[in-house]
């Protein structure tokens, strides 16, 4: 763990991106008690530009409502949608791949027709269809997202369950007598975390992305404000009003550059084939 | 070679009729049907003539007799008809599908074209300034949305500079022939498939750029070194080849997927393809325009994927071995 | 100014309309294109006093029961064959098969007769005051006869390719592109249409619709083409005019469903409560950008027997909440419906919820796409839904609808959805409808539009205007109450 | 003894920070000679590899040369630029790899790859080239050079391959010919082949020949001088004769006393015993689905295999790779289901039972595996390792815990490393906790794969006594797969052989030693490197 840390931290991207990331949770988790207003109070006239008013520091949209606080509030939802999403990917994928990995023939390639069958599907399309289907809401989205994502989860557990389950190691649990789940859960799933670990930090920046792209298409949860919400918001307007685009579109882009660079810093310190050699 | 197509393909029908019967429930789960979104749209509506909207679509009829002439007409390659837009739905796709492929086609060619050569510039000179650089810029395309690019290439280049039109696909009304018109074509096409391209772009840079430092250590390398052979060639015919290897394989996946993944890029340009009509048919409840259009985007990925598995084959003399 | 001939106009129209065939598809944008492929027997005046149309002239008997039309010699089909009287016999036919406003605008016809070429003559049950207003293109427009005469409708070839007798011809539809039509050289008012050839251009996006026309690739933006945020500064930019003018016949009048079988809607306390807590003014100011008007009551002011003698309802949120207190609301919550037309409708939704909560109401705000929400409101299934509905011209045809007892069933999308039921409401609209003199008519409206401003059955709006934006270099499109929708008949280009 | 052709004098190469030592080689000196084959030998990781990477000029980016010199042919090499090396390398200086499956690139033809060194260097038309590149497929002795020179890698054998290296390493004649461990990934037939095969080359052509290898018999058989290595420093050279013969250094000396002698000491028979195993009539077929309008291929890995152990004593079961000698060892287990056949414990038939009758049976029969880096779990502490199998059967896991320090001690590891983590242990001592596993459910037989394999000579010979001395005290009764003849006659009492899925021939190991009957044992023991010349 120690040595984890120290590789994680010895490369620059992976630092840079976790900055990013705390800030943005620490954002996230404190910044509605600086900001107790709710974002989508109209607090002053409409189209107020950045840096002219001390109340509204970076401005006012379209309704009049502050920016900052809707950034603030939206950062809660796009990582939540981001983290929940990529969450429910991994509890559907992973036990799937690993079944399938694990117990390989008939039962593998009935799973992997399954999940080639939801690969096939353009999956911004199928996630479209899934939300308009349950009605936009912060949960149908988080579901429909999670539901296009995980098929590559699957895929990858299984391949790397498909080559530890010949280790000797695993050979040596059965060996001794343990059971098929005590296996995959204890000896199998642990070893094959790594590159887990790394894609979901990629797939959580997807989803944010995908949110704020259902959110553009007018499929995001109008109960809760989120970044994608407001760059879609203010589109229409972006030749009167920059700041309402792109405050919340740096906002996106920052949180997926800082959770791509973690997913580097990642693949870099869980990969022991990498971090030994220099680059 | 043919008895893996024949396999491939009877594999593919089985995966699109399970897509087939999957979606057709999944669509009739959304709330609202075509008959209340047309009786929306006529600004009077009562319950006759809901009705009979209903049973002009054949909505009336119990859901798995719905389903079983639907499969009926799929098995003698009948798409159905769309009663909304009162044509056969092979016909409204085939009208879009040109224009998909030529747009998906382009971002594809650019995201890999562009992708693989800053992926092999970022990994032959790994560690300099020009890596760094190249990998940020990767990563800004990748991370920014693609919707909010759009916005601001259009404000770019159609807005103030005025040098690419900002909509469809090509100038209406124009009549151009010829070149003239594979031009206008051209112009109406580099801002969306640059918008698509430089996304996807950006994978494929990491991605070879990773695959390239991965290779540049195996054995092999250092025997071609050992041979005496120039950088150059070691790195084009030994490093390049074998690191291309995994690209191809994410390439194909997203080349099929790009058929129906446009829907944000074809909104804002005006691109009259087929990611468009399915957000359409969606919004319509064209039940049988929706279904039409995943029923071809999932053969698109399928054949897309076949095709990618005999350009592996090409690529790698090991694949044909082992099967 | 002298018209000028030649020249081609590209309009946006939004969204791609499903089919051009105007007796089987009414929706806004079909209306927009086929309403100058096909025409209706009259025409109404900003003013919507009717024009002739096809019907050169017509005559009421006194007793106010039988109306006669004298058609227009000479005109034609796009096909070359002759318009008659037996064209509009089966267009009667067809459309209450297929057009649910017009058979409802022709339930008071006992029967219709054709005594030559080109007579029609109507029959009505009883005077029905509003009857002359029923022969826009939009609401009765008439088919070839021989084109559809013992066909299927809805798989008819010529769905695809309309023939009418309007001044511009069905060309070519590239979907998801623009739909072109083009001058109808043989049409029967010797020199119109002066334009060649008209491209309605398919753009989904809002904002790619305001740069086509910044760039010059499209001419007209006809009502709703460009999100509201941005019509001032599209109408600033230069070349660019602006006009209101075309809704009349329309006149949409924005509300909100109240649905009055919810317990705590029920209560008229609550019901006044929500009209004094929304800002109309910020709305009209802020989210409509200054265009439309504050409605008062369930008839805008655009169209006949309008009253202003009523109860208002200014934004006062300490009486909003003191109502709410009177009528011992408590915060239950409350599910609202916007509309999912666009940004507009969107951030309105958003304003009125905040209104609605600032005077302490629990608003949770559902969203579904327009399919979604349509079924919703007809199966009574919503607390508040956002709606907005044309008005024809006559409270008969627009407004009656939206109040009386037996406008009542479950599964339609308009008409009485919010279940409000009140006998003396239904006798004044009867009245209104039926009575023999517009002063008669005029009485029992006045009287009704009272009633319902104090017991706010859905709570009113805004009275919306869709400026229509065009190049200047575009002359005379909107010269008639409906706008758009037949305007390319006068419109020319000044070169 | 001539001019030497290299010479190394000082050689001093500096790690990077965070490596296992400073230096990977510190103030090695020794020459290579025209016609002469110097055998660099020493463990694994006591800088081999690294002074052959020197003489090319191939050491990674982070490794750096920091003193010293390498002449050649009175160039010094270390000064030499990027366009010089390319031009001695394979023309003056060639090198052949450890890997035969990796060291050649998969998505090229041999020919090509062969062809592209005289390319490398601008040397003759593409059509000499293709002909010269069948002479030398044919010099190495590669069957069918025409097709050999169409093949890809992974369609020919690995022996194959190595021959196809050597073919590239020789084309343009060089001067020297650097091999690093060239032969250890080749089974013993294979591996006899290549070094008469280089033996000869080298005569022929009068390279000077740098060999890596760590295993003694090799050098026996090759060496011309020998250049001892230990943690990056040489501790002894000299004469094959006399390094080997008369070794000086402790270190020397004591790597030769671990080499197994191939004399089997005598040994009591235990045929009266009870059996304690008994195998009967096992087969078993992998068939490998190739698609549906293709037969499947077929691998016959085992064929009418019977045999018995009798209690207290250890069957060896030797054979050269994929003879199906791991296959048994996995169906005895029941990893993997046998077509066919009894595996008897005792009175209990194993391949009758299923699910958690057959887990409860399984403590009776364990395995030590071949590999001490894969074979233990990276993520587990090595106590938990240890006890998880007694947890299983239903110890709880504070007694298991306590088992488990017993055992560590019994296997000759400290108990407190019950609280470490496998990557904490050299190789040596990572097999004895896989020892300790074995032991931990009290079983009556172990089946040990390889189990010495992978490891160091003189590591291995620690474990081969402490095994010894365990079944010994335990009363254990044991299979031993091995495909090393000298570890098997030092440790089993009986031995089978194997061939292509079947037992060709099973006797008394000192019978069979003397007395092979079966064509195929008398191969392979001809095979056994450093046969002729006994060494130490
Ligand atoms: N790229 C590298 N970076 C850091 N240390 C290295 C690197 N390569 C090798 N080493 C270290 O250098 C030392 C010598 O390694 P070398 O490969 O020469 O050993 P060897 O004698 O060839 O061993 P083996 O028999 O296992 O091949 C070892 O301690 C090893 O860990
Ligand atoms: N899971 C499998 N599927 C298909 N073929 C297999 C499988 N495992 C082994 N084989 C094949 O079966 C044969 C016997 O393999 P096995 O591993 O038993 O040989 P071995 O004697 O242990 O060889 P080595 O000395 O290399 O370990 C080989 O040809 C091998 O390729
Ligand atoms: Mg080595
Ligand atoms: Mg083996």
């Amino acid at each position: 763990m120690r040595q984890f840390w120290r590789t994680m931290l010895r490369s620059p991207s992976g630092i840079i991106g976790l900055i990013i990331l705390v800030l943005a949770i620490v954002i996230a988790v404190a910044g509605p008690f600086y900001f107790p207003n709710s974002p989508w109070r109209m607090v002053q006239r409409p189209f107020v530009p950045p840096f002219t008013l001390a109340k509204v520091p970076l401005g006012t949209d379209a309704l009049g409502r502050d920016v900052l606080a809707g950034l603030i509030f939206g950062a809660r939802v796009s990582l939540l949608v981001g983290l929940v999403s990529t969450l429910v990917a991994l509890v559907v994928g992973v036990p799937l791949g690993a079944i399938a990995g694990y117990f390989g023939g008939r039962v593998d390639d009935a799973l992997m027709r399954f999940t080639e069958f939801f690969q096939t599907i353009p999956s911004f399309a199928l996630a479209i269809v899934l939300v308009a289907i349950l009605q936009p809401s912060i949960y149908s989205i988080v579901a429909a997202i999670g539901l296009v994502s995980w098929p590559p989860v699957a895929r990858l557990v299984r391949g790397e369950v498909l080559s530890l389950r010949t280790r000797e190691y695993v050979q040596a649990a059965v060996v001794t007598g343990q059971s098929n789940a005590w296996i995959i859960w204890r000896e199998i799933l642990p070893n094959a975390l790594s590159p887990v670990i790394v894609l979901a930090s990629l797939m959580v920046a997807t989803a944010i992305l995908l949110e704020s792209s259902l959110s553009f298409l007018g499929l995001g949860d109008p109960n809760l404000i989120s970044w994608g919400y407001m760059v879609g918001a203010g589109r229409t307007v972006i030749r009167q009003a920059w700041w309402i685009t792109v405050f919340p579109g740096v906002a996106i882009l920052l949180s997926v550059l800082g959770l791509n660079l973690i997913g580097e810093g990642l693949n870099d310190a869980l990969n022991p084939r990498l971090s030994r050699e220099g680059r | 070679m043919l008895s893996f197509i024949a396999q491939r393909v009877v594999k593919g029908v089985i995966v699109l009729l399970a897509i087939i019967v999957l979606n057709f429930f999944l669509i009739r789960l959304a709330p609202g049907d075509p008959a209340v979104v047309m009786a929306g749209e006529a600004g009077a509506s009562d319950q006759i003539f809901v009705a009979q909207l209903r049973e002009k679509f054949g909505l009336d009829r119990p859901l798995p007799e719905q389903l079983l002439i639907y499969v009926k007409g799929i098995a003698s390659l009948d798409l159905g008809f769309s009663f909304r837009q009162q044509a056969p739905v092979a016909k409204l796709i085939a009208e879009r599908l040109p224009a998909t492929l030529l747009l998906t086609l382009t971002a594809f060619a650019i995201s890999l074209g562009l992708g693989i050569l800053f992926g092999v510039l970022a990994a032959r000179f790994a560690g300099t300034f020009l890596d760094t650089a190249i990998t940020v810029l990767a990563l800004i395309f990748y991370a920014t949305p693609l919707f909010w690019i759009a916005l601001i290439a259009i404000l770019l280049f159609s807005v103030w500079a005025d040098w690419l039109p900002s909509f469809g696909y090509e100038t209406v009304g124009a009549g151009y022939t010829g070149l003239r018109h594979a031009l206008d074509v051209g112009a109406h096409l580099v801002m969306p498939a640059a918008t698509l391209g430089l996304f996807f772009m950006a994978t494929y840079t990491r991605m070879t750029r990773a695959s390239m430092l991965e290779v540049k250590r195996l054995d092999f390398v250092k025997t071609a070194r050992a041979k005496g052979l120039r950088d150059g060639i070691i790195l084009r015919r030994h490093v390049l080849r074998n690191a291309l290897l995994p690209v191809v394989t994410l390439a194909g996946v997203h080349a099929g997927t790009l058929v129906g993944g446009a829907v944000l890029t074809e909104t804002v340009f005006a691109w009259p393809g087929i990611g468009r009509l399915m957000y359409d048919a969606l919004i319509q409840r064209d039940y049988n325009l929706l279904l039409g259009v995943f029923v071809v985007s999932s053969a698109m990925v399928l054949i897309f994927n076949l095709v990618t598995d005999l350009v592996y084959r090409l690529v790698d003399p090991r694949i044909e071995y082992a099967s | 100014e002298e018209p000028k001939t030649g020249g081609v106009v590209n309009a946006v129209i939004q969204p791609e309309p499903p089919g051009l065939m105007l007796a089987m598809v009414q929706n806004g944008p079909t209306q927009m294109v086929s309403g100058n492929i096909f025409e209706g027997l009259l025409r109404y005046s900003p003013k919507l006093e009717p024009l002739p149309g096809l019907a050169e002239s017509w005559t009421i008997s006194p007793d106010a029961k039988v109306y006669t039309f004298k058609l227009k010699k000479g005109v034609t089909w796009h096909d070359g064959k002759p318009f008659t009287s037996a064209d509009v016999l089966f267009s009667i036919e067809m459309l209450k098969q297929t057009h649910a406003r017009a058979r409802n605008n022709l339930v008071m016809v006992e029967k219709v007769e054709a005594p030559d070429d080109l007579t029609v003559v109507f029959t009505l049950k009883e005077p029905f005051g509003p009857f002359i207003g029923i022969f826009e293109v939009g609401s009765m427009p008439m088919v070839p006869k021989h084109l559809y005469e013992g066909t299927d409708y809805k798989t008819n070839p010529n769905n695809n390719a309309p023939v009418g007798t309007g001044p511009f011809m069905f060309k070519e539809w590239q979907k998801g592109s623009f739909i072109r039509m083009v001058k109808n050289p043989n049409y029967h008012e010797k020199g119109k249409p002066y334009l060649d050839e008209v491209y309605w251009q398919i753009i989904p996006d809002a904002a790619a619709r305001a740069v086509a026309f910044e760039t010059g690739k499209v001419d007209v933006l006809p009502g709703g083409s460009i999100e509201n945020f941005d019509v001032p500064r599209v109408s600033k930019l230069p070349g660019a005019c602006v006009t209101g003018a075309g809704w009349e016949f329309f006149s949409p009048l924005s509300w909100m469903w109240l649905n009055n079988r919810n317990p705590i809607l029920a209560n008229k306390k609550v019901r006044q409560a929500i009209m004094y807590a929304i800002d109309r003014d910020f709305a009209k100011d802020v989210i409509w950008n200054g265009l439309g008007k504050v409605a008062t009551g369930p008839s805008a002011s655009t169209i006949k027997f309008y009253s202003d003698d009523v109860p208002k309802y200014p934004y006062d949120p300490a009486k909003a909440k003191a109502l709410l207190k009177e009528a011992g609301y408590k915060g239950e919550k409350i599910r609202m419906l916007p509309l999912a037309y666009g940004e507009t409708w969107q951030r309105w939704g958003e304003a009125v919820k905040q209104n609605l909560q600032d005077v302490g109401m629990t608003i949770e705000t559902i969203a579904t796409d327009v399919p979604g929400g349509n079924q919703k409101i007809m199966e009574w299934d919503y607390d508040i839904a956002f709606t907005y509905l044309y008005q024809y011209g006559d409270p008969a045809l627009g407004v009656s609808r939206n109040y009386i007892t037996s406008a009542i069933a479950k599964g339609q999308l308009f008409n009485n959805v919010e279940g409000y039921s009140n006998p003396e409401v239904d006798k004044l609209f009867a009245e209104g409808a039926t009575a023999p003199t517009d002063a008669k008519r005029k009485e029992a409206y006045d009287k009704v539009q009272k009633i319902l401003a104090e017991d706010v059955p859905v709570a009113w709006l805004l009275e919306l205007q869709f400026p229509t934006i065009t190049k200047c270099k575009v002359k005379s499109l909107i010269t008639t109450g409906i706008g758009v929708n037949d305007g390319f008949r006068d419109a020319w280009l000044d070169k | 003894m001539g001019d030497p052709v290299v010479s190394i004098k000082n050689l001093r190469i500096a790690l990077p920070k965070g490596a296992e030592r400073t230096h990977a080689v510190d103030g090695v000196s020794f020459d290579l000679t025209a016609g002469k084959i110097v055998c660099v030998v020493g463990e694994s990781g006591s800088g081999k590899s690294m002074c052959a990477h020197a003489l090319l000029g191939l050491l990674p980016d982070t490794v750096k040369v920091e003193s010293g010199e390498i002449a050649f042919e009175g160039r010094d090499l270390l000064s030499v630029d990027q366009d010089g090396w390319r031009d001695l390398r394979g023309r003056r200086i060639a090198m052949v790899f450890q890997e035969p499956m990796t060291a050649l690139n998969p998505l090229m033809r041999i020919g090509e790859q062969l062809m592209e060194v005289f390319e490398a260097h601008d040397l003759l038309s593409p059509k000499e080239r293709r002909a010269k590149a069948l002479a030398l497929v044919r010099e190495v002795g590669l069957p069918d050079p025409e097709r050999i020179i169409r093949a890809y890698p992974h369609q020919l054998s690995g022996g194959q391959r190595q021959r196809a290296m050597i073919a590239m390493a020789l084309a343009l004649e060089p001067a020297v010919l650097v091999a690093d461990e060239p032969t250890t990934a080749l089974d013993v037939t294979t591996q006899a082949q290549i070094l008469k095969l280089i033996r000869n080359l080298q005569a022929s052509h009068n390279m000077a020949v740098m060999f890596i290898t760590h295993d003694f018999g090799v050098v026996a058989d090759i060496a011309d001088q020998v250049v001892v290595l230990r943690h990056g420093k040489v501790v002894e050279e000299g004469t094959s004769e006399a390094v080997l013969g008369r070794p000086q250094h402790d270190y020397t000396k004591a790597l030769l006393a671990a080499v197994p002698s191939f004399d089997p000491p005598p040994r009591r028979s235990r045929e009266d015993a009870p059996r304690a195993l008994e195998v009967v009539g096992l087969d078993k077929t992998y068939v490998t689905p190739t698609g549906w309008f293709r037969p499947n291929r077929e691998t016959r890995a085992a064929h009418a295999v019977n045999f018995a152990i009798h209690q207290g004593e250890t069957l060896g079961l030797v054979g050269e790779s994929g003879s199906g000698k791991s296959s048994v060892a996995r169906l005895v287990m029941r990893l993997i289901e046998a077509d066919r056949g009894t595996v008897r414990i005792g009175d209990v038939d194993l391949t009758a039972l299923d699910g958690r009758a057959l887990r409860t049976q399984r403590h009776r029969i364990q395995m030590i595996f071949q590999d001490p880096f894969a074979s233990l779990n990276p993520r587990r502490k090595v106590g938990r390792i240890i006890a998880d199998g007694m947890v299983a059967r239903g110890t709880p896991l504070e007694a298991a815990l306590k088992r488990a320090q017993e055992l560590l001690g019994l296997v000759g590891l400290d108990a407190g490393a019950i609280g470490r983590y496998p990557h904490e242990f050299s190789g040596g001592q990572r097999q004895r906790i896989g020892i300790a596993r074995a032991l931990a459910l009290d079983p009556e037989i172990i089946v040990a794969d390889e189990a010495v394999s992978a490891l160091d000579v003189s590591v291995q010979a620690q474990v081969l006594r402490l095994l010894e001395d365990l079944k010994a005290r335990l009363g254990l009764s044991m299979l031993f797969i091995t495909h090393d003849l000298r570890v098997a006659a030092q440790i089993c009492d009986r031995i089978a052989v194997m061939q292509k899925g079947e037992i060709v021939e099973l006797k008394p190991t000192a019978a069979l030693f003397a007395d092979p009957e079966h064509a195929y044992t008398r191969e392979l023991l001809a095979a056994v490197p450093g046969r002729k010349q006994e060494v130490a």
